[in-house]
């Protein structure tokens, strides 16, 4: 288990503050990520978690600069280490990215190239960023391997992804994840390609390479559970800003944005063997990306809303202890069951 | 929740097994193979009963799926409705199998085709039955859509014009429209996300109330079963391992490979957070299907008597059955 | 080889950010058709009636009251109305040849893919001889044995071109049937036949047009090649290429305009039909691979 | 690997059977084949005579195991106006058709497939928009007609480069240019939509984020991926250079197998005819059992899941 770090005792490794991304398409354009802020300490762990839509993939993407043609950083700033990336050079980036920001794909099936072997691939991330010869890399990428749990590592680094199973080739994506040991790692879903059984073992997997390496750990997912084993702090997404941020085990205690409140509700109903037959939900759909209002996103869903909510966006306000950040004008108070 | 009734249930599967032979590739070397994908597979759904069928990828929940709905046929064994071997039946006693039968499937894009009106989707088991007058249809379509939660007005629009909740809630109006008997629920919220999940999950407990249908509810989701289901049988690689009422299971967890997914579940609260203890190995697949007992590699309490000897699955007085040799009845 | 459609790319080849409607080329289809059906109501004079009096005379000639926009050839014919009167014979076998191909071909796809097993099998084994005809050299082959004409042509293509419409339509067959609405039509009854038409051809319809679309303008361009070569409609009908190759001598004395005036409309159709086609691929069929 | 390509070796042998076969019957179906090689204004006895010389009053599945036979053995009859082996006559053009074929296939993929790498690198460019205009053109480039139109311009007016053959390498030029125009186009367009296909998959995102350097990630990573399409697209062109190399050999009097095809009509030599087709089919069928090979050698999965 990881110890937790209190939030901002170490200085933060990442820090990102009013970011902003914005997406065009035939229909308009709208802010993907609007407005958000967090940091990050070495061998810390933040959740990011919302359901689809909520631009919780856009913010990782947003952080390695990768987005897609159609969308880019408006404003904001993205500090690694003190340094603003926003303003960084192509070539500049790419130095960053892998050695410095890592990420882990959603999913393995297909984000390893089908027609090389799999130890050329980690072997080229290393070659990428570090003066190693070829057969060098290799061995390296070897111990990556059996560093992530692979049977058989020398003769796996022979395999194409092809032949491998999806749980391996999870571990394998790990292994180029940490290849370059980065300060930040980002997980894009990292269990939902896998079985129930495999998501644990790899959960635990990847909290040991945090302990190994130290690095700051993003994890981008919709699932609850995933952040109450893993997380040291949670985001909460919500149409493209993040709705309350806290520690992980304040959020499940005493939520105050009633999204977060109603999302926690359900989550922890469908993993309660006890209760009635009835599930906690949310009424309403999730808002589409053009064409959203003025006010806040979630009040068209909100038991609570009142006229103000609808009007005005609220601004993100504390909400008690240190790191407890909340953007609603009517914050909950007391527990969440 | 309903008890089991005593007498003759619904729908039963007697010794079901489906074997697929791998065609040798022309000019390979490789020896041709039988894949065993189910192998004796039991089960009885009463009246009025949910019952969960959880396991992971390739334990052959899905293909049990097919077998029931008859898009696939099993290699041997049989499918009990009322007590009519379904694997028999042709003509008017088909039909009305299939109208006693629906399913609904996970992935609520590929559910719905994209070039049809809702109207007609929806409307075409009664079409199909060609038993119905054009303005019967349409009656039972609407009332079959405001059972769900829509309205007259999703008549004539097409599935792109609905997100995924309100696709999945057409696909179960769909299934009503002939007042089916049973539902074959194939991972039926495990597309969505988790404030409609809630939404969906409740409609089907709510349906299932009003119109006395069963359920048998295929899912991985070990959590949802558990909360829905009266009874439960988990699967791991085309056997049935365990199975029994939903709150015995939930208590004792007989089988190790049901121990080990009550272990793998994430914890609710971080405070519940553990050390988690992974069981070992890779998930194996039907392609390489260990000797003995399927799940013995990954089985901390593996003996010698389980690599070589297939256990069986024996109940108790309670209904409550475990395949493996570890434990005692 | 059918193996091998997956392995073409699904992206649209030029897709652009403008989803403009091609005015221009639909334009030039509608050109073609009225010309095509009405040749006599648009050409200025009679393509076949010789005038000597204006042999070999560059366009924007008058010549006995009569302006010869596009010039005449060496028999004194409007350049200008044998083109129009030339639209026929390409509308007219484009359009018998793409739709007995589209009809065969698309019924054999939606069996094979649907059916599988050997009925695939027979399809695609044929498909794949056939597919890699040419279509110039064995209507070449088939005048050997019969007179020639618009038909050899004809017979030829729908040979060569079912198979395109039968590889697409059942890549897209074996996609479908394992989509779960055509599991749910199982499951509520539903007939194969309203499997195949109901469900399954709705869906393939578009990627039919589309390839319909581009491969007009192959038709076109096949046709052209055998008149130009003499095998075409018999002289002195007017057709593209044959007007081609009769331009021919007068090109080495730079007479260049009884050839480039008949090349320039091939262009046109074929560029027309290119265009419309891709637009219709981007408009209703974003995945259709690039065939 | 072996038995991947076992297997495609026998595909393509029972393609060869296959049209072996509907070469046969088509003859038979369309026409008198003794009244074809007797020639336009042959009596009926002459046409007996052949009937029965030729073996052409067996029944239809003998005569039919005899062509088949008499392929196997490369014997393609003899032509009626050389009075010469046909395979002879066809060995001797088959280099000069080779020649522009080659020099057509290698001017499209040196032209083609680069100029498809980078307009896919930067899309809506001026490069790109200029490139996707043109290569609107060159697919409705009627080949015989660009070849017409460069006679005109080059040998005619600038009387740069010679209009017919036999001036060594100046004489491939016109002509080749000629046939490219669409294949150049063709391999241009199916370059560039690979290319963005492969640019927008999961694993290109993820060499990016691994940091490496984009002429990698484009040389190695997207254009591998990107020469499965491409190949198969050569492939299915393969017929469309052949169909465009009869009329340009025409048009610049080529010695080669389609001008010698065109001829035969003209002579009504009908077993010529008939021997061509059946090279040309066989040509077809080689190069497309070489692409399964090339298929096998790019990715592993073909070859070694098979």
């Amino acid at each position: 288990m990881s110890t937790p770090i209190p939030p901002h005792s170490a200085p933060p490794v990442l820090e990102v503050e009013e970011l902003r991304t914005s997406l065009g398409s035939r229909r308009g354009r709208g802010n993907v990520v609007d407005g958000v802020s967090f940091s990050l300490s070495a061998g810390e762990t933040l959740g990011i978690v919302g359901e689809s839509g909520s631009g919780k993939t856009m913010l990782g993407m947003s952080l390695l600069r990768l987005l897609p043609r159609a969308a880019q950083i408006v404003s904001g700033s993205i500090r690694l280490d003190g340094r603003d990336i926003v303003g960084c050079t192509v070539a500049e980036m790419r130095d960053i990215r892998g050695a410095e920001i890592a990420l882990i794909p959603q999913d393995p099936m297909v984000s390893l190239d089908p027609l090389f072997r799999v130890g050329t691939q980690i072997a080229e991330t290393l070659r990428a960023h570090k003066p190693v010869a070829a057969g060098q890399a290799m061995s390296e990428a070897v111990e990556l391997l059996r560093r992530v749990n692979i049977p058989d590592p020398e003769l796996r680094a022979q395999a194409y992804p092809f032949e491998m199973s999806g749980g391996m080739r999870q571990r394998v994506v790990g292994a180029i994840g940490i290849a370059c040991t980065p300060k930040v790692l980002i997980a894009d879903e990292p269990t939902t390609a896998l079985d129930v059984t495999v998501q644990a073992q790899y959960l635990a997997l990847l909290q040991r390479l945090q302990r190994e390496t130290g690095v700051a750990l993003i994890v981008i997912t919709h699932d609850f559970g995933v952040v109450a084993q893993i997380c040291d702090r949670v985001a909460v997404m919500y149409a493209g800003r993040i709705v309350e941020q806290a520690e992980v085990g304040r959020l499940f205690d005493a939520p105050a944005h009633p999204y977060s409140r109603a999302l926690i509700e359900a989550s922890a109903a469908m993993a309660n063997e006890g209760g009635g037959r009835r599930f906690p939900s949310i009424p309403g759909e999730p808002p589409p990306l053009f064409g959203r209002g003025e006010g806040c996103a979630f009040a068209p869903r909100c038991a609570f809303a009142r006229d103000r909510c609808r009007r005005e966006a609220p601004p993100q306000t504390s909400a008690g202890p240190a790191g407890h950040a909340v953007r609603c004008f009517y914050p909950l108070e007391g527990d969440a069951r | 929740m309903t008890t089991a009734s005593p007498t003759r249930p619904l729908l039963e599967l007697k010794g079901l097994g489906r074997h697929l032979t791998l065609a040798r590739a022309p000019f390979s070397r490789e020896a041709t193979r039988t894949v065993s994908i189910l192998d004796n597979v039991n089960l009885a759904i009463a009246e009025n009963e949910t019952v969960g069928l959880v396991g992971e990828s390739g334990s052959g929940k899905t293909t049990t799926a097919r077998i029931i709905l008859r898009l696939d046929s099993p290699s041997s064994g049989q499918v009990l409705f009322s007590g009519e071997d379904v694997g028999r039946l042709d003509g008017r006693a088909l039909k009305s199998y299939r109208r006693n039968v629906q399913p609904v499937f996970q992935d609520p894009y590929s559910s719905l085709n994209p070039r049809l009106s809702v109207a007609t989707i929806v409307g075409e088991p009664l079409f199909v039955s060609g038993e119905f007058a054009k303005a019967e249809r349409r009656a039972r379509v609407l009332q079959a859509l405001n059972a769900v939660g829509l309205q007259a007005d999703a008549l004539g629009r097409y599935p792109h014009e609905f997100s995924g909740g309100q696709r999945q809630r057409i696909a179960i109006a769909r299934a009503l429209t002939l007042q089916p008997r049973l539902l074959i629920l194939d991972e039926p919220v495990s597309a969505l996300d988790i404030s409609i999940r809630a939404q969906v999950m409740n409609l089907l407990d709510e349906l299932q109330q009003r119109m006395r249908m069963s359920y048998l509810l295929i899912s991985h989701d070990l959590d949802l079963v558990v909360r829905v289901a009266d009874r439960v049988e988990v699967m791991y690689l085309g056997t049935i391992v365990e199975s029994g009422p939903t709150r015995s299971i939930a208590k004792e967890r007989r089988h190790p490979y049901t121990r080990a997914l009550f272990d793998s579940k994430l914890p609710a609260h971080p405070r519940e957070r553990r050390a988690i203890a992974p069981i070992e190995g890779e998930l194996a697949s039907p392609l390489n299907r260990p000797r003995g007992c399927p799940f013995h590699p990954r089985c901390a309490m593996a003996t010698e008597r389980c690599r070589v000897e297939a256990p069986p699955l024996r109940a108790d007085a309670a209904g409550h059955a475990t395949a493996c040799h570890m434990v005692e009845i | 080889m059918f193996q091998r459609l997956r392995f073409l790319p699904k992206g649209d080849p030029l897709a652009s950010p403008h989803r403009r409607v091609p005015w221009f080329s639909l334009g030039v289809f509608a050109m073609l058709f009225v010309c095509g059906l009405f040749p006599g109501l648009v050409a200025p004079m009679d393509p076949l009636k010789a005038n000597f009096l204006a042999l070999n005379a560059p366009p924007l000639t008058t010549a006995g009251g009569q302006l010869y926009l596009l010039g005449s050839d060496h028999l004194g014919r409007d350049v200008l109305s044998r083109i129009v009167h030339g639209s026929s014979i390409a509308l007219y076998v484009s359009l018998i040849a793409v739709l007995f191909s589209s009809v065969i071909g698309t019924t054999l796809g939606l069996l094979a893919g649907y059916y599988r097993g050997w009925v695939d099998q027979l399809v695609m084994r044929v498909a794949d001889t056939w597919i890699a005809l040419p279509t110039v050299s064995f209507a070449i082959f088939l005048t050997a044995m019969r007179e020639p004409g618009a038909t050899n042509i004809i017979i030829v293509m729908i040979l060569v071109f079912w198979t395109r419409y039968a590889r697409i339509v059942r890549g897209e067959v074996l996609s479908l049937r394992e989509r779960d609405f055509v599991k749910l039509a199982i499951t509520a009854g539903a007939s194969p036949l309203r499997i195949l038409f109901v469900h399954l051809l709705p869906n393939v319809i578009n990627s039919v047009i589309v390839l319909a679309t581009l491969l007009i303008g192959n038709v076109i361009l096949s046709e052209a090649t055998l008149s130009f070569l003499g095998l075409g409609v018999p002289a002195p009908h007017p057709a593209w290429g044959a007007m081609l190759a009769d331009g021919r001598n007068g090109l080495m004395s730079n007479r260049w305009w009884a050839t480039v005036f008949p090349g320039l409309a091939i262009i046109l159709v074929v560029g027309a039909s290119n265009v419309a086609g891709d637009w219709l691929r981007r408009r209703l069929d974003p995945n259709l691979r690039n065939l | 690997m072996g038995s991947f390509i076992l297997r495609r070796l026998a595909y393509a042998i029972l393609s060869l059977a296959l049209l072996s076969v509907t070469i046969f019957f088509f003859v038979r179906v369309t026409g008198d084949p003794a009244a074809l090689l007797a020639g336009a204004d042959a009596s009926a006895e002459q046409i007996e005579r052949l009937r029965q010389e030729f073996g052409l009053d067996r029944s239809i599945p003998v005569q039919l195991v005899s062509f088949l036979f008499d392929l196997v053995r490369g014997d393609l009859g003899r032509s009626l106006f050389y009075n010469i082996p046909v395979s002879e006559l066809i060995m001797a053009r088959l280099p000069a058709t080779l020649t522009i074929c080659a020099a057509t296939f290698a001017l499209s993929v040196a032209v083609g497939v680069p100029t498809g790498i980078w307009t896919a690198i930067n899309p809506d460019g001026w490069l790109d928009r200029a490139a996707r205009a043109i290569a609107m053109f060159g697919m409705a480039l009627p080949s015989f007609w660009a070849g017409l139109i460069l006679i005109l311009v080059f040998s005619v007016n600038l009387n740069w480069l010679p209009a017919g053959s036999g001036r060594g390498f100046s004489s491939v030029i016109l002509p080749a240019v000629a046939l490219s125009g669409y294949f150049i186009a063709s391999n241009f367009r199916i370059t560039r939509s690979a290319m963005l296909d492969v640019l927008n998959t999961e694993f290109i995102t993820l060499t990016r984020a691994k940091g490496l350097a984009e002429r990698r990630i484009i040389l190695m990573h997207a254009l591998r991926s990107s020469l499965i399409p491409i190949v198969t697209l050569s492939g299915i062109n393969l017929a469309l250079l052949i169909n465009s190399s009869v009329a340009v050999e025409t048009v610049f009097g080529w010695p080669g197998i389609g001008t010698l095809l065109f001829d035969s009509i003209a002579m009504r030599d009908f077993p010529m005819a008939q021997g061509i087709v059946v090279v040309i089919g066989v040509f077809i069928i080689l190069c497309n059992f070489v692409i399964d090979v090339l298929y096998a050698y790019i990715d592993p999965r073909i070859r070694l899941a098979a």
